[in-house]
């Protein structure tokens, strides 16, 4: 194990759907409802947008964390989107448990319109746990590296 | 068996019923057979082969086949059968340009196998009954035991069933075995995560890249992939670093999730020896438990798993939870 | 000749990686391959590695240089990593050769300063074959699997392992170790060589020969109707194109991870579609075309442009891996073959 | 390459408070392709509004990130103005640094760096945008309306009197419903018929509406504004056009043993009949199941005595092929079976029926004309009990029931109560309840007025058992409140059903493409903000289809409908959402996944022929999207292995050029 | 306190959720029973979701029920009230003493004609 890195701070994508979730992160703004700064926030239409591609390519190039939100089920704007990512999300990361990628770098949550603080304890509790986890190496691509 | 075969393509071929054969032809030794479409009598005679080396599956040939004029004759092994019926779901081929006459395989055997016995300067490889008898250069002779060298996708076959043919060599099909093509996978799921990781960083790293596994699957049927089209945003040709470990498999793996019907080919051809149908197998036995059984091909299938859902879907979450995962 | 028991291998790789970085081949899962020799690490007793040696001077990726960015500034930073001397222990005939090959094509100018930079920090120690395999046909060739080439040559024979020296940096590898080893006739080497190559010739490539491809002319086998029905089955692969010990085909490509755009060179096979890609689209549209071009380049363009040298060493690799059974021995006998009318 | 304006807001001191804007905007500045950077005190007004126009033409700006609050909030504001000054308005991107940045951190430092990253991503965004126009697609002005009740009648109308021509396709030989089979209305105690019966004499009279009744659709193709539908007209085996209605054929027809449906098989009708008098369009109907003459070939009595030479008994099915810009659905309800109750007798006594027989039973026109008999031996009964929540609010997992509240029970049963009150003053009535739900105008006053006025006995319990015993139903019941069992020997016991949506409304969904609830309740495209739309663009929902309503609320439904209709079809165009999918077809296969997972319909595939990298030709089967009907989730997108679908506005390489951005 | 523990073990026991209940009384309607029991099947519902269970445990009801399962069979809402009543009877007899049946009380009620298997089967069901 290398030595802990003293700078270090998780670095985690959050793709938010467009009409529940992002909205649930503008509510959690205008409640004032903390949340770490390591959570950057890529506003998708739809959860079942969400390519595993941008996953693996956002730990690639060095993401510690990605975490997807969705409408509830059965809320989908687009009435099926995010019943289609939950089995995907689902897949995606029994293959990456599989691979021996830590549990806990990747989770799903759906947070509604409504539901600001929600929202924010999830990325409290998601920072929380990547910060206990530590830097992503297993799915970093090492040409990304800084000597 | 490769007698019989070339008898009734012959009378298909003199019938009309068709105007080609898709088949195996012959190589410089027992075991490079190569698929090949034969027009004749004659070519069939100097050329046709069927034996315990001819494995390719040769399903994937027919999209092109079939885009052809006229009608081919395909001769498909039940593991075939299954790729050609996902690929009719699919619509990749034309199933009227296709004479289908299913053959029973009781496997296939690995040349990289034998070879691994130590054998060397092998000048001749004759098949009898249950075992291969192996001549050297140095007069030796070795007596392997089949089932001791079948491919890995033949000792773990999941049916004997030809899913779909107009008519059956045998006159009888085969059905569904019991299998263990789920132990490894479960195996490697009990391991801790850092064995696991382990484990595949083993496995992946020595890819090189050839897209042999990509190439030969009857699954990987896009125009263009993903990874060799510079406008996805993806594209990445050489085996750089990191990137067979974190992308390429996962996401060839995932894309033909639902699809894959694992026919193992992508294990046979990797000159590697990486056993990428873990990776498929993985998200089959998933799928199988999470969402109930599903074989791709076995019959006519619109939608598979990652293309349907039910409301009360487990919750992504549930991977974590759930026994046998490791710690 | 210099000779060293067995028994003391280890002694003696061990002085050599005190002061290079010593490769030697190493049973793996997946076949033999080279690794960097540390105690412990046996070598393989295996034919031949799975990958060739090539990867030595010609790596599978190679950066060449990065461009940084800053706000709008560019600034190019050179990548190029001048490593320490190494030595390649235990290459076979057919690997050693291919070295030859590429440096006819690396160092024919203008030269690769990156393949050449390496080929002068390694010292290759070639290892005499025993048992080869069926796949085996670099006799084709010209190539003596019983006596390789390299800088140093070596024979493993009843519990001792003969070196010779081949060229000055083979002495100068010899006399560093020379308290090791001791002096041995030819005798036992020499036994060993008949044997090998009564063994070569009993195989079943054993005859193969390349030379009637030079009696036709290169438009003719580039017209050859039977390319059709060779290159069928190809999928397109590029096992045969990374397995092979001569293959040079490389792309420059970038890799842009936001802070800095890397430049890097990696193999590229003439079996994939986008080969010499370029603007107007590709030169070789069909798969035909593809597979023509790589076995017409190692069979018919090599040869015509080295002095009749083929771009083949018959290691055997293509004929072991590739997917569908399709290698060049086929291909060379379908177009020797009369054509069909 | 992009030249790109960056505008920092600072919202006042919501953003400039915590982040420091000038250094986001000088740092930005410095970003490749940043032409223009700038911070300002409020970028969403007027004068803000001003800088973006002016520096776009100044710096011929080609895309425009805004650093602001979210985009929800003013994407649009922006967009708006970049269009006007002639920028295409999708090339403008929001980076929210206020909901996202500001009001959630405190730190300076931390706050400034999250708004550069989130900056860059907008920027880096920006760089693969591409100018989008939205798709103009042409309006069918013309309405289907499924089903012939009083939802889709009143829809229709409605409709009609905007000006639009309207179809309505009705299942049964008469327009009406159920409500044509309804005694008296709640609260006012209206006649049903008299309220009824004029507007669907005005339906077939309006010269707009058009009524294909005795007809199903057979299937829906297209889209919103396009859609072309088959229509089945059934084989009446009477020409419509000829027949006067003048009944003569129904009373001289000799097979008079057909349960008559309209009366719920409470009394019989022949084989060739008109539902009832009022029935619009007033044509008769041979009924293939029971006529001689079309079962063996010998009668023939209707043809001989019909003036007019009205029958046919040749006829067949016709298919009619027509294009609408809208559908309405208005496929209605029925009451569920109640015999699997075992509890309540229904299948052993004829005196155990349901409401809406009992409806039939008290009406003029019904079975009885209008005096109440109890089925069994047409008797007047004495102790009329009447069980609530039949079949509704059961357990999600019955197999019996509904877990809804039908709604209308509990006020068509005091209706019943009060009206055998009225009329029958020496009948006791009993109500078993569970609970009385009256919400509505004058709904609690009337039920008031049944107990208190017209003294029924609401009893709050419910029934256990039915046993049919000499000529009674021995009632045995809880009374929770006096904490007793009772035993009530009862002459009648009528079962307030719980409702549920009609059978063919399961394959009507299918057919349009619209999704339905687990009780095969169409859902709306939105609860609360768009209740009569169906989430399929086009499609729209009127009455009982979408959940349990009574005769207002269907009516007031109806009308929305209509209005939400007019609305579409009054416009020439409509013009999409331009972020939508879309197939690069030299890269699709044609696999059919894409297909399987839109929510609507929208992908299709066809034959096309190809010139191929190899220089040969080759028909090859892609998909194509039609871009009227996507509506932009990209679930698509992700099941394509190989990239050939993707969605405009959050491309593939958008996305991971964020997350590259982001993750530098 | 003691009562909630009580409450929360007839619960375990019922392994059914009195909050389902509607209170529309179906199961003491259809109950034929009724008028023998002082508490009827929807009050035992009641009742233990509430806490209130001292004076069903006091009362002759609990034996009364025939468990004849037409509660579960009519409730429309799946509460299964027989279930209810069968906890609270067996929180009863699992208290220390408070066996429904004692060997010396059988004598006297057996008649003629009673199967001997009753006898057993009530004695298992009223002891512990």
């Amino acid at each position: 194990m290398q030595v802990k890195n003293e700078n270090w701070k998780p670095l985690i994508v959050a793709f938010c759907c467009n009409w529940c979730s992002y909205a649930g992160a503008d509510l959690a703004g205008t409640n004032r409802l903390n949340y770490p700064a390591d959570v950057k926030i890529i506003r998708v239409p739809c959860s079942c947008r969400v390519n595993p591609m941008f996953i693996l390519r956002a730990f690639q190039r060095g993401a510690d964390g990605v975490i997807v939100c969705g409408c509830h089920p059965g809320d989908c704007h687009y009435t099926s989107g995010n019943y289609y990512a939950r089995r995907r999300m689902t897949l995606l990361f029994s293959m990456l448990d599989y691979l021996g990628i830590e549990k806990g770098r990747t989770r799903v949550e759906w947070v509604s319109a409504a539901e600001g603080q929600k929202f924010a304890e999830t990325m409290n509790s998601f920072v929380e746990t990547i910060t206990s986890l530590g830097e992503n190496k297993r799915l970093e691509d090492l040409r990304c590296k800084t000597e | 068996m490769q007698d019989r075969m070339i008898a009734r393509a012959k009378e298909l071929l003199a019938d009309g019923t068709v105007d080609r054969v898709m088949g195996w032809k012959k190589g410089e030794f027992l075991y490079d057979a190569t698929p090949a479409v034969f027009y004749s009598a004659e070519e069939l005679d100097a050329g046709f082969v069927m034996n315990a080396f001819t494995a390719a599956n040769v399903s994937k040939y027919l999209i092109k086949e079939t885009k052809k004029e006229g009608k081919i004759l395909a001769f498909l092994k039940p593991c075939d059968s299954f790729s050609f019926r996902q690929l009719m779901n699919e619509h990749r081929v034309d199933r009227d340009k296709v004479y289908i006459v299913g053959i029973p395989s009781w496997g296939k055997a690995d040349m990289e196998k034998i070879r691994q016995k130590g054998i060397t300067g092998i000048t001749s490889i004759e098949e009898r009954e249950g075992d291969f008898v192996v001549n050297t250069i140095l007069r030796e002779t070795h007596v392997i035991k089949k089932y001791d060298v079948y491919l890995e996708k033949c000792k773990n076959c999941k049916s004997k069933e030809i899913v779909v043919y107009d008519e059956l060599l045998d006159g009888e099909n085969g059905a569904a075995v019991t299998n263990s093509r789920f132990d490894e996978v479960a195996k490697l799921e009990a391991m801790t995560p850092d064995e696991r990781f382990a484990f595949w960083q083993n496995e992946l790293s020595r890819c090189i890249r050839c897209n042999a596994c990509r190439n030969v699957c009857p699954a990987c049927t896009c125009e263009k992939c993903v990874f060799d089209n510079p406008k996805s945003g993806l594209e990445n040709k050489a085996a750089a670093t990191s990137f067979e470990e974190n992308m390429f498999h996962i996401i060839r793996a995932f894309h033909v999730a639902g699809r894959c019907t694992d026919c193992g080919e992508c294990s046979r051809v990797c000159p590697q020896h990486i056993p990428l149908h873990l990776l498929n197998r993985k998200f089959i036995k998933d799928m199988n438990e999470l969402y109930g059984d599903f074989q791709a091909g076995e019959a006519e299938q619109q939608r598979h798993p990652v293309t349907s859902y039910r409301t009360d879907d487990a919750e992504p979450g549930v991977i974590y939870t759930r026994g046998g995962t490791g710690k | 000749m210099k000779r060293i028991a067995l028994t003391s291998l280890d002694a003696l790789l061990a002085r050599i990686a005190e002061t290079q970085a010593l490769y030697v081949p190493v049973d793996a899962k997946g076949g033999a391959r080279f690794e960097q020799w540390e105690a412990g690490k046996v070598l393989s007793d295996a034919t031949n590695t799975a990958r060739s040696a090539k990867d030595f001077f010609f790596p599978q990726t190679e950066s060449l240089y990065d461009v940084k960015m800053t706000g709008k500034k560019l600034e190019i930073v050179d990548t190029r990593e001048d490593g320490e001397d190494f030595v390649i222990f235990g290459a076979r005939a057919c690997d050693v050769r291919s070295f030859s090959i590429l440096d006819s094509v690396f160092l024919a100018d203008p030269v690769d300063t990156y393949y050449k930079s390496r080929r002068d920090r390694a010292t290759v120690v070639s290892l005499a074959c025993t048992k080869p395999e069926e796949t085996c046909f670099c006799q084709a060739f010209g190539i003596d699997a019983a006596a390789p080439e390299g800088d140093v040559a070596a024979w493993k024979e009843e519990g001792y392992l003969y070196l010779k020296a081949q060229s000055e940096k083979g002495e100068r590898l010899l006399e560093a170790l020379s308290d090791l080893l001791e002096d041995a006739d030819e005798k036992a080497v020499e036994t060993q060589q008949m044997r090998t190559r009564w063994f070569l010739s009993a195989l079943p490539l054993g005859k193969v020969s390349f030379e009637g491809m030079k009696q036709t002319d290169l438009m003719d086998h580039f017209k050859n109707e039977k390319w059709k029905s060779l290159s069928e089955a190809c999928i397109g692969c590029g096992t045969c194109t990374f397995v092979c010990p001569t293959c040079q085909c490389y792309d420059v490509r970038e890799f842009d991870d936001g802070k800095k755009v890397r430049k890097f060179r990696c193999w590229d096979s003439c079996m994939y579609s986008d080969f010499t890609l370029m603007a107007h689209g590709n030169s070789r549209n069909s798969q035909l075309e593809r597979f023509r071009q790589r076995f017409m380049h190692k069979l018919v363009y090599h040869p015509n442009n080295h002095d009749g040298e083929f771009g083949c060493v018959g290691c055997g690799r293509c004929l072991q891996k590739c997917p569908i059974g399709m290698n060049i021995v086929k291909v060379e006998k379908a177009l020797e073959a009369p054509h069909e009318e | 390459m992009q030249r790109i304006g960056v505008f920092v807001c600072w919202c006042g001191s919501n953003i400039a408070g915590t982040v420091d804007v000038k250094k986001v905007a000088e740092t930005l500045g410095h970003e490749p392709g940043v032409v223009f950077s700038t911070d300002y005190q409020y970028m969403c007004s007027q004068s803000g509004q001003d800088l973006v126009k002016d520096s776009i033409r100044t710096y011929n700006l080609t895309g425009v990130v805004i650093c602001s609050c979210s985009p929800r909030m003013h994407e649009n504001t922006f967009r708006k103005a970049a269009a006007s000054v002639g920028l295409n308005p999708y090339m403008v991107e929001i980076a929210n640094i206020r909901e996202q940045v500001s009001w959630i951190h405190k730190d300076m430092e931390t706050a400034t760096e999250k708004a550069i990253i989130l900056g860059r991503a907008a920027i880096a965004k920006v760089h693969l945008n591409a100018p989008l126009i939205a798709g103009e697609t042409p309006v069918t002005k013309r309405a289907l309306v499924i089903g012939g009740g009083i939802a889709g009648i009143q829809t229709a109308l409605d409709i009609a009197e905007a000006g639009f021509e309207v179809d309505i396709v009705e299942k049964s030989p008469t327009i009406g419903g159920k409500m044509a089979q309804i005694d008296k209305t709640f609260p006012t105690l209206d006649c049903a018929a008299c309220i009824l019966t004029p507007k669907m004499v005005e339906a077939s009279q309006q010269e707009n509406i058009n009524i294909y009744a005795f007809s199903e659709v057979d299937e829906v193709k297209g889209f919103v504004g396009n859609f072309t539908v088959k229509i089945r007209r059934k084989a009446r085996y009477v020409k419509e056009e000829l027949c006067t209605g003048c009944g003569l054929c129904t009373e001289k027809c000799p097979q008079k043993k057909v349960p008559d449906e309209f009366n719920l098989g409470l009394s019989n009708r022949r084989a060739i009949y008109i539902p009832f008098a009022q029935a619009v369009p007033k044509v008769a109907t041979i009924d293939p199941n029971y006529c001689t003459m079309l079962k063996t070939g010998k009668c023939g009595v209707c043809s001989k005595v019909c003036g007019v030479k009205a029958i046919d008994y040749t006829q067949k099915d016709e298919i009619v092929e027509r294009k609408y810009g809208a559908i309405v659905v208005a496929t209605g309800f029925e009451p569920i079976k109640v015999d699997k109750f075992e509890e309540f007798a229904y299948a052993q006594s004829p005196d155990v029926v349901t409401s809406l027989e009992y409806e039939r039973l008290m009406n003029a026109a019904g079975p009885t004309g209008g005096t109440l008999l109890r089925p069994s031996d047409k008797t007047h009964p004495h102790t009329i009990v009447f069980v609530q929540c039949v079949g509704s609010r059961c357990d999600e997992k019955s197999e019996k029931g509904k877990p809804y509240c039908s709604k209308v029970c509990c006020m068509y049963t005091a209706k019943h109560a009060m009206l055998t009150r009225e009329k029958y003053p020496d009948t006791e009535v009993y109500v078993f309840y569970i609970d009385v739900r009256t919400p509505g105008k004058n709904f609690d006053e009337f039920y008031r007025r049944a107990v208190e006025h017209y003294g029924v006995h609401y009893v709050k319990g419910m029934v256990g058992k039915v046993t049919p015993e000499n000529g009674k139903l021995k009632v045995q019941a809880s009374d929770l409140l006096d904490n007793r069992q009772l035993h009530i020997d009862a002459d009648m016991v009528v079962l307030a059903a719980a409702i549920e949506p009609d059978k063919s409304a399961r394959p009507l969904a299918t057919m349009l493409t619209a999704s339905m609830d687990t009780n095969d309740f169409f859902t709306e495209a939105h609860p609360k903000l768009r209740p009569v739309e169906s989430p399929t663009a086009g499609v729209f929902l009127s009455g009982m289809c979408q959940g349990p309503k009574d005769i207002p609320e269907t009516v007031s439904q109806a009308s929305a409908c209509a209005a939400k209709v007019i609305g579409l079809l009054v416009k020439d165009k409509l013009v999409g959402n331009p972020c939508v999918a879309h197939s690069d077809e030299m890269m699709c296969n044609g696999c059919s996944q894409c297909q399987n997972v839109c929510p609507y319909g929208a992908i299709t595939y066809t034959e096309k022929e190809f010139r191929m990298p190899d220089r040969t030709t080759a028909v090859r089967r892609v998909a194509q999207v039609n871009p009227a009907v996507c509506q932009g989730c990209g679930a698509c997108t992700v099941t394509c292995p190989s990239g050939a679908m993707d969605l405009f506005g959050f491309s593939n390489n958008q996305i991971m050029a964020e997350v590259d951005a982001i993750c530098k | 306190m003691e009562n909630n523990n009580l409450r929360e073990q007839i619960l375990f026991t019922a392994n059914a959720d009195p909050k389902k209940c509607m209170k529309c009384g179906k199961c003491s309607g259809a109950c034929p029973n009724y008028d023998e029991m002082e508490y009827h099947p929807h009050q035992f519902v009641s009742m233990v979701q509430n806490g209130d269970i001292e004076p069903l445990l006091k009362s002759e009801s609990l034996y009364l029920c025939l468990t004849c399962m037409v509660c579960v069979e009519r409730c429309p809402r799946n509460v299964q009230p027989a279930r209810f009543i069968e906890a609270v009877r067996l929180a009863k007899i699992r208290q220390q003493g408070e066996n429904r049946l004692t060997p010396q009380q059988i004598p006297a009620k057996i008649e003629e004609d009673t199967p001997q298997q009753l006898l057993v089967s009530a004695f298992r069901k009223y002891t512990k």
